[in-house]
């Protein structure tokens, strides 16, 4: 019977909502949206510090808030739901939000870096570029600090997105996820040209992306009655809702998996899903292209494991020969593509589609190890990429003005500064995969899970692209170390300390989580003793009411 | 007459929402090509909430509704930037990021 | 009946213990002593340089009197006790593989060791004048000693293994001494050539232990020989050829034999020692050590007769040949080599014969090495016959111990060539039927070219008008030169006799190489028919060389001479074969590799990348920077969406 | 107990951090000194230079070296020779009568999710491996000394890499779990990727350093496949669980075993370097430093054949029979065609590389003959080809630092004014031909026979290459010591008391192993006796009749023993 007949019932007894299990959403939420107000109140000169303390301290309290969580959660179950069952809280959920939210701090420190006086944002967007009164607000030192509460949105719905628990409320996190993102896409401060660019390619692809996204949930509402992902699991199993039990719903189901599918693989960036990443990644500001080549890919992939783990676990291998080939295209092309980049954030950002092509792996592995490796490898490469973008920021042009895009003015930077160009080099060596960094972990983690699956061939595809990818990588490390610098070579402006600290931090967590994994892997991950499913040890109660306790 | 009509009218309006995505140069036409695939998705909801007989589909129409709106907002701001440098709104126009 | 006449090999042999007898039990010290001087000069520099030389000669008179102490103790032994194995160490040993560094002394190996010994003495001694003003004597010195320890190895191991290791010792000697003057680079070449030839045959002798251990379980020559009764022909065959080849590379004999002729580029005491007297004759130790084996192998033991009649005929052709007297006397030495092989190749029967010969060739060969080292010496080291002459008068000594030498070569009658090549000849007419007349005629004809080309060798040297280059003042050499030819002559003259008389040698080698029925019989000798023929070849031979060399003045550059003479002179085109089969499409060969490893495989590779670089080129076209492009590749994938899914329907 | 194994590998890796710690002078030098140094060094990088270049090294060297170059040298080879002192305290207490199973055995648990320990032990083969390894590095580092021509660092990091290297190596021999051997063999990769590309010789020294990570890691990256099937199916990464009937991998059907087989067999090959895949190798060892190619060739190329014996031979018993032929086929062309290229080479240390080629022929006919006497030949050649190869490149690294060349054609009687020099190189290349009296004869003869024993075609085509190996050492002996002296070569200085002492503990070495080789047979040959054992049955179905009886009764009678 469904549940929604007796709607008014509820009316009079209004769902309990554990505001404990939101706190950690409902305080980002409220610190972006009194950056909003901050901006309207604040006098210009103090606004900039109180933001960035008001972020960091939004993002450290949601951060204790979810370690605080893990120990009120139920221990007999996977996890609960909560506000009536539109999200989800486990440890799965908790692990993807705690990621989020570090590396998310880790990548303020990178967007509040300034140099003399200014950060890498337009000092104000709506100017006209080369146009006077743009010189003018140069001069007159204007920023955007209206960065800071768009980078709390964004979070709020990168939070959201791998732990919500219908489709409804998924589509609203990507949104309220993608549209800051849009914004801050645009802002860079040099080279402004490419960076409205950037975002216009970003805003309308990404707005295409979600209304295949918003159909796909259309069709599985049709054919499952419902949009909360436990009642979906369970159609799946019965074959649709009733109106159904013919056993006709079955296109259904697969045009909705399909459509849902392709609005995720896009944020993900899977071939052919991908051409907006090279783009975007180029003409963001760096920071930004951090922020999202870290979080936001991690919320994607946690938003994309759920829908196929839980609502859509029953019919896996209705959609698994679709990710096969999804997750070939996506390390082949886009590892092939890469080889021929010159541009350093390009690579970076085709390196990004190769590693995404690898966590499908684990994917399509469909198995709790398979769960645990993706979650591993994402944390892992979350940091190390942070850590790429923080050098790529230093690496700047001799008159000292933008960054240096072209690899190839690169030649000698190994000889000039042995310390920034061999932080890059492990950055790169965890990228290809070489032991004693975090990640040969996270590729053995997906691979391990992968062929234990019966995957194998997709792994051999997986070893020979990351082949591929070495190439480039060592590339990179060939015009740093083994080149004599032409001319004077690129400058690297003295880090500061936030960007520094991002570096350091890169470091210390690709060696960390490279030479000592166990910690994370055995008390963090969700391990196969629970059941093999995935869906073991992620929540999946059909009944809204379970959030309450 | 059977619901299912409106499921394909839906189907059909998403697709030509799509397709004037590809075809239209316009940033404005195009945006509002995404426009009518999410209202498609909106006939859709609804059509299927008629066919459930609940009214969970009616109320997600509202919320896209909303997050549509929003869209809006941000994704009309970022084509007047751009159209403010380059004169234009043609997407055509903006292709510095490539290969 | 090869296992009985080998009685002490194959049952096991004693054990000599050191309550045994000292003496035979420090047998290592044979080979201890040579090798210590060469380490030491070597490791030693410079500081050396004073006394090297004689410590290097004393070391080597040591050696030989250790010899001629367990000669004695062996002689005081019953003659089927005089096998003794004496190991020293185990060396290496793998799962039922055993090599150890044993010794074995018995008859054979001692009369080796005592030819080695002795004859590397005097020329350590002879070198000592030889080398005096070279620089690099304490080098030389060294290198001796090198090779009198390696020729001791070969001589005394006691398994087939160890025996390789001194094979190939004395061929890295070899290598060094020829290649003494290295800056000169024929030198060079030569020193190399004859380094690789001898490494084709010793792959041979490789690969016949390689045989030896997997058929017949053993490498050590006793538990070889005991297997050899239950083993196939075939493998028989197979090993005694391959050991044949390890034969012709050290004996230089055909197909082999190219490197023997360039290795005169060494400084004569070198050719004396080492191309005349004792590692060439490597070859002939071989195959009468392996005797059972080749008993086994009738085959093997024709190959090994005819590989030897035609050497010699060879040899003796080519030497006929020569203006330079040493690559003459190289011919000879081939000759005379291919002369015991083939006496080898009769089996018990030769074996006698053969070593005799071999001992007596030792002496008279060095004898006449050293005699025309003292001529070079005389000339500036010119080696042109055609400019030498009338010598007689000014080097007395000289030409008396060359003559005896020679009139030794020869074979004339009751001197030492003589005896023991009369008793090959009469070994090879023994086998009888044609087999043996074959033989015995290709011994004979052998006989006479001898006789032919060292009269020659002598008339143009010593006799005749002088014809000698301006600014060349001949004079005898001093005596540390000279004594030891002497000496050698004295050898030349009497040790035929000593040996063969009442069958001494004979009867002392009797339990090595198996009883064998024949004796020796001076009148016979002079009466039988082949005897006489012997004889009368020799004349004719001596009588030829007079009429040409003697009788008219020898013209001072060599005329172009007929078809046999020039190729004769060229070695009989021995070069010209080994460059035209081996050498040319070798290097075309290695050409060809280098193309391959260039264009295929690493093609193979680079093609790769490429590839890889071109398609990502190509899959970056697709980036247009079209945003509605963007957005078709997404509709594209999601009919690759689509089709993937619909797979289920 | 010691955890000797540990100590071993962590003193290097100290000392590496140590030399790493130290104050950088080299970079405090003005741009002007910079820009001339960098002229010199330029010059210097020219492969052939001429003899100028190894005047114009100095003033490069000097200007940048600074102090903390000389101690770092004085550091590592500190470092070095103390971790030799330790590797040879624990080889003194190896218990040699249990010499096949591992001893100085420790297990800790390290990534548990994934069954992962840090697991180190050594039976006879690691242990001698490893010794050789200890004795190689301390030599490398003396003769790299004067080698430091690096104007940004004066060569410090190289000598850094050469302990990290070094501790690497130690770990990858001592490794009892798959994975931990696996992180050594790929992370070994690294160090060697920056000495060859980053402190090589010539202009292609970066080409070279890429072509060798990339061959290397592509073979790595298959074996990964395979070491995480062996893990799937065996359920455990410790060597000891896997081996044996009662492991879950032996009971795995044949054609998963051959899949595995080959995915460990390609990396190995690739290491080894086997034919066709050597092709990396010629151009890294021309491309890098001599002391570079001394561990590269002399060490690391043998992780591959050691894996072959080790994990190929001992995982998959079920795959060897199958694989026999091939692997022997490979070998033979490798011998060959390694030693025919060689003859054609005119670079000496590309010639060496080779060389190399055809000798890791014979070591992999060795192993493949799956005979008592071939297996105990090829572990022992891997050892007698890392001091002989090692020297042979040390001397080649000599020449070089006089001439600034390793061409071939830019030498000739060198004899005449460097005898001691050539005398050396002389022995060291007669040792590369195998001959009898020095280290390598004893390994050679050894695979001969076994290889026989097992099937005579291979063994006789394989005796060839001994005439092969004749010509192309002599050859280049010929070529670049005797001869009249070349002009430009007159002044050449002999060898320097510090060279010597660099290349004597080595031909002591050869020599001794060539006269007295079996105290470390003793050590190998129970440790080969197990693989023997998985190969014989193969064996019999491979080889015919006549020869496999024989070698059969040997294998028994050396049991007997």
């Amino acid at each position: 019977m469904i549940p929604h007949m007796d709607l008014p019932v509820i009316t009079e007894t209004p769902p309990n909502i554990d505001w404990w299990l939101l706190a950690p959403l409902a305080t980002v939420f409220a610190a972006g949206v009194l950056g909003v107000l901050f901006e309207a109140f604040v006098p210009k000169g103090r606004r900039r510090g109180i933001q960035i303390g008001l972020a960091v301290l939004a993002l450290l309290a949601a951060f204790v808030l979810l370690v605080l969580q893990v120990g009120s959660l139920p221990a007999d179950e996977s996890g609960v739901t909560v506000a009536a069952g539109v999200l989800a809280v486990d440890r799965t959920v908790i692990f993807f939000q705690g990621t989020i939210t570090v590396l998310a701090l880790v990548s303020l420190l990178l967007i509040s870096e300034r140099r003399d006086g200014r950060d890498a944002f337009a000092a104000q967007a709506a100017t006209v570029p080369g146009s006077e009164e743009e010189r003018a607000h140069i001069m007159a030192g204007s920023q955007h600090t209206e960065v800071y509460p768009l980078v709390l949105f964004a979070v709020l719905g990168m939070l959201m997105f791998p732990a919500s628990n219908d489709f409804l409320t998924m589509f609203i996190a990507l949104e309220v996820m993608s549209l800051p993102l849009y914004l801050l896409c645009g802002l860079a401060r040099r080279r402004r040209l490419f960076s409205q660019e950037a975002a216009v390619k970003y805003f309308l692809l990404g707005a295409f992306s979600s209304a295949f996204f918003l159909f796909g949930a259309a069709m599985v509402y049709g054919y499952a009655g419902s949009v909360n992902f436990g009642e979906i699991r369970l159609a799946v199993e019965a074959g649709g809702a009733e109106i159904f039990r013919g056993g006709d719903g079955e296109p259904l189901l697969l045009m909705g998996i399909g459509l849902v599918a392709i609005g995720l693989l896009f944020k993900v960036g899977a071939v052919p899903f991908h051409n907006w990443k090279p783009d975007v990644y180029q003409g963001a500001p760096t920071p930004i292209t951090a922020l999202m080549a870290s979080c936001t890919l991690v919320a994607a992939f946690g938003a994309l494991l759920r829908v196929f783990f839980v609502p859509f676990g029953g019919s896996a291998e209705s959609w698994q020969p679709m990710l096969w080939v999804v997750a070939v295209l996506t390390m082949v092309v886009a590892a092939v593509i890469a080889v021929t980049q010159r541009d350093v954030k390009r690579l970076l950002a085709y390196s990004s589609v190769v590693h995404a092509g690898f966590v499908l792996t684990a994917v399509v592995a469909g198995s709790t190890d398979g769960l645990a490796g993706a979650m591993f490898y994402l944390a892992a490469y979350g940091f190390t990429t942070l850590g790429a973008f923080a050098v790529v920021t230093l690496v700047r042009t001799r008159d000292g003005g933008q960054e240096l895009g072209d690899l190839d003015r690169w030649a000698g930077l190994g000889r000039r500064s042995p310390a920034l160009a061999g932080a890059l080099a492990l950055f790169l060596l965890a990228f290809a995969g070489i032991p004693l960094t975090s990640g040969f972990i996270g590729k053995f983690a997906v691979f391990e899970a992968a062929v234990a699956a019966g995957a194998t061939p997709l792994v051999v595809v997986g070893v020979l692209s990351s082949a591929v990818t070495a190439f480039f990588y060592v590339r990179i490390i060939v015009v740093m170390f083994f080149r004599d610098p032409e001319g004077e070579g690129p400058t690297v402006v003295r880090a500061g300390a936030a960007t520094g600290g991002v570096i350091v931090i890169g470091v210390a967590a690709t060696l960390l989580l490279g030479l000592y994994p166990g910690p994370v892997l055995d008390h963090l991950l969700p391990s196969s003793e629970a059941g093999s499913e995935p869906v073991a040890v992620m929540v999946d109660q059909a009944s809204t009411e379970t959030g309450a306790k | 007459m059977d619901p299912m009509n409106y499921i394909v009218l839906a189907a059909l309006l998403f697709t030509i929402g799509a397709v004037g995505v590809l075809l239209r140069r316009n940033a404005i036409i195009v945006f509002m090509c995404v426009e009518l695939m999410l209202n498609a998705c909106n006939l859709a909801f609804v059509a299927f909430a008629r066919m459930h007989g609940d009214i969970e589909g009616q109320v997600i129409a509202f919320f896209v509704m909303v997050v549509a709106a929003a869209e809006v907002v941000v994704g009309l701001a970022i084509i007047m930037q751009i159209f403010r440098t380059r004169r234009s709104a043609s997407l055509d126009d903006a292709n510095l990021l490539k290969y | 009946m090869a296992v009985t006449s080998h009685a002490y090999l194959a049952a096991d042999p004693a054990v000599a213990t050191a309550a045994d007898s000292a003496v035979l039990s420090g047998a290592w010290l044979l080979i201890a002593l040579p090798l210590a001087g060469a380490a030491i000069l070597l490791l030693g520099g410079r500081h050396t340089d004073k006394w090297g030389h004689w410590l290097a000669t004393a070391l080597p008179v040591a050696s030989f009197a250790w010899a001629l102490l367990v000669l004695f103790d062996l002689l005081g032994r019953a003659p089927d006790a005089r096998g003794v194995s004496v190991p020293v160490y185990q060396w290496f040993s793998v799962g039922g593989f055993e090599a150890g560094v044993d010794l074995l002394v018995d008859p054979l190996s001692i009369s080796f060791v005592l030819l080695i010994t002795f004859v590397g003495s005097l020329i350590h001694v002879y070198s000592v004048g030889y080398m005096a003003e070279d620089p690099g004597r304490r080098r030389f010195f060294a290198y001796l000693n090198l090779f009198v320890a390696a020729m001791l190895v070969l001589v005394l191991a006691d398994n087939f293994v160890l025996l390789f290791l001194g094979w190939e010792g004395v061929g890295l000697a070899s290598y060094l001494l020829i290649g003494f003057w290295q800056y000169k680079p024929s030198a060079a070449v030569a020193a190399k050539k004859a380094f690789l030839i001898n490494r084709v045959g010793d792959m041979g002798l490789l690969i016949a232990i390689m045989i030896m251990f997997s058929a017949l379980g053993a490498v050590s020559f006793s538990d070889v020989f005991a297997a050899v009764p239950g083993a196939s022909d075939g493998v028989l065959l197979a090993i005694g050829l391959l050991l044949l080849l390890g034969a012709c590379g050290k004996s230089a004999q055909l197909p082999l034999q190219a490197w023997l002729l360039d290795a005169m580029e060494g400084p004569t005491p070198v050719s004396a020692l080492i191309h005349a007297a004792t590692m060439v004759t490597a070859g002939v130790y071989l195959i009468v050590r392996a005797g059972p084996v080749f008993e086994g192998a009738p085959v093997a033991q024709t190959a090994v007769t005819v590989v030897g009649a035609a050497t010699m005929l060879a040899g003796g052709i080519i030497a006929s040949a020569k203006d330079d007297i040493k690559k003459s006397l190289a011919g000879s030495t081939m000759s005379q080599i291919g002369m015991m092989v083939l006496a080898a190749g009769l089996g018990p029967v030769g074996y006698v014969a053969a070593i005799a010969h071999l001992v007596t060739h030792g002496f008279f060969k060095a004898g006449l090495f050293l005699g025309a080292g003292s001529v070079m010496h005389a000339m500036n080291d010119g080696v042109n016959m055609r400019r030498y002459g009338g010598l007689a008068r000014v080097m007395p000594v000289t030409f008396a111990t060359f003559g005896l030498g020679y009139l030794a070569i020869i074979g004339f009658p009751l001197l030492s060539g003589w005896w023991t090549k009369e008793s090959i000849i009469s070994a090879a007419f023994g086998v009888g039927g044609t087999e043996g007349m074959v033989l015995g005629t290709a011994v004979i004809a052998g006989a006479g070219l001898t006789a032919f080309y060292m009269s020659r060798m002598v008339f143009m040297t010593f006799l005749g008008g002088k014809r000698w280059d301006e600014g060349v003042h001949p004079h005898e050499s001093p005596v540390s030169m000279t004594a030891p030819m002497v000496v050698l002559a004295i050898g030349s003259v009497a040790l035929g006799a000593f040996l063969t008389l009442g069958d001494r040698f004979a009867g002392f080698l009797a339990p090595a190489t198996g009883a064998h029925p024949h004796h020796f019989d001076v009148a016979h000798a002079f009466t039988s028919p082949y005897g006489l023929a012997a004889l009368g070849v020799m004349v004719v031979g001596v009588a030829a060389a007079w009429a040409v060399y003697l009788r008219k003045p020898v013209a001072t550059t060599a005329p172009k001479g007929n078809l046999v003479t020039v190729a004769a002179s060229r070695e009989l085109y021995g070069n010209e074969i080994n460059e035209g089969l081996l050498m040319r499409p070798g290097q075309a060969l290695t050409g060809a590799l280098l193309l391959i490893e260039d264009k295929v495989i690493d093609g193979a590779v680079n093609g790769l990348g490429a590839g890889v670089l071109d398609s990502s080129k190509g899959l970056g076209r697709a980036q247009t920077g079209f945003a509605r492009t963007y957005a078709l590749t997404m509709l594209f994938g999601a009919v690759v969406v689509a089709a993937t899914l619909a797979v289920r329907l | 107990m010691i955890p000797w194994l540990t100590i071993a590998i962590a003193l290097p890796a100290v000392g590496a951090a140590l030399v790493w710690a130290l104050p950088r002078t080299a970079a405090k030098a003005s741009p002007a000194r910079a820009a001339r140094t960098a002229e010199a060094g330029g010059a210097a990088e020219a492969p052939a230079g001429g003899g100028g270049v190894a005047t114009a090294v100095r003033p490069a060297t000097t200007a940048a070296g600074g102090g903390s170059a000389e101690t770092a040298k004085r550091i590592t080879l500190g470092f070095s020779i103390a971790t030799l002192l330790v590797v040879a305290a624990m080889a003194l207490r190896f218990d040699t009568s249990r010499a096949a199973s591992l001893q100085f055995e420790e297990v800790h648990p390290w990534i548990q999710r994934f069954g992962v320990h840090y697991a180190v032990g050594v039976d006879g083969i690691a242990l001698v491996l490893i010794l050789m390894s200890a004795v190689l590095v301390p030599l490398v580092v003396l003769a790299a000394w004067n080698e430091h021509d690096d104007r940004f660092d004066g060569g410090r990091g190289y000598f850094a890499l050469i302990l990290v290297l070094e501790a690497m190596m130690i770990g990858v021999f001592a490794a009892t779990d798959v994975f931990l051997f696996y992180v050594f063999f790929e992370a070994m990769l690294i160090p060697v990727y920056f000495m060859i590309g980053r402190y090589g010789r010539g202009d292609g020294r970066s080409a070279a350093a890429v072509k060798f990570l990339l061959y290397s890691l592509a073979g790595g990256l298959v074996m990964l496949v395979s070491v995480i099937g062996v893990y799937v199916i065996g359920g455990s990464f410790l060597w000891t669980d896997l081996v044996g009937e009662g492991s879950a991998l032996a009971a795995v059907d044949p054609a998963t075993a051959r899949w595995l087989f080959l995915g460990f067999f390609i990396a190995f090959a690739i290491k080894a370097p086997m034919w066709p895949v050597h092709t990396w190798l010629p151009s890294a060892a021309g491309a890098s430093r001599p002391g570079t190619a001394v561990l590269l060739v002399g060490v690391l190329d043998k992780v591959g054949t050691y894996g072959m014996m080790r994990y190929c031979l001992e995982l998959f018993p079920a795959a060897v029979s199958w694989f026999v032929w091939p692997v022997v086929g490979l070998s033979l062309v490798s011998i060959i065609y390694g030693a025919i290229l060689a003859i054609g080479q005119n670079d000496m240390m590309r010639l060496v590389a080779y060389t190399s080629v055809s000798h890791f022929g014979f070591i992999t006919l060795g192993i493949f003959a799956l005979t008592a006497q071939g297996q105990a030949g090829a572990a022992l050649y891997m050892v007698n080809h890392g001091f002989a190869t090692g020297a042979l490149f040390l001397i080649v690294g000599f020449l070089v630092a006089r001439r600034g060349s390793s061409l071939i054609s830019d030498y000739g009687g060198v004899q005449r004014v460097a005898p001691k020099l050539a005398g050396v190189f002389l022995v060291t290349g007669l040792a590369g031909l195998a001959l009898p009296g020095l280290a390598p004869f004893v390994s050679e003869f050894l695979v001969f026979v076994g290889v026989y024993a097992f099937h005579p075609a291979p063994a006789v085509v394989a005796a060839v290459g001994v005439v092969l190996a004749a010509l192309y050492i002599l050859w280049m002996y010929q070529r670049t010591m005797n001869g009249p002296t070349k002009e430009g070569l007159t002044g050449l200085r002999d060898l320097s008391a510090r060279e010597t002492w660099a290349v004597a503990p080595l031909l002591a070495l050869i020599l001794v192993l060539g006269l007295y080789p079996q105290p470390v047979l003793d050590v190998i040959n129970p440790a080969v006796e197990r693989t023997v054992g998985i190969g014989s049955g193969t064996a019999d179905a491979a080889a015919d009749g006549g020869s496999e009886g024989a070698s059969g009764t040997q294998e028994e009678e050396g049991d007997a023993e």
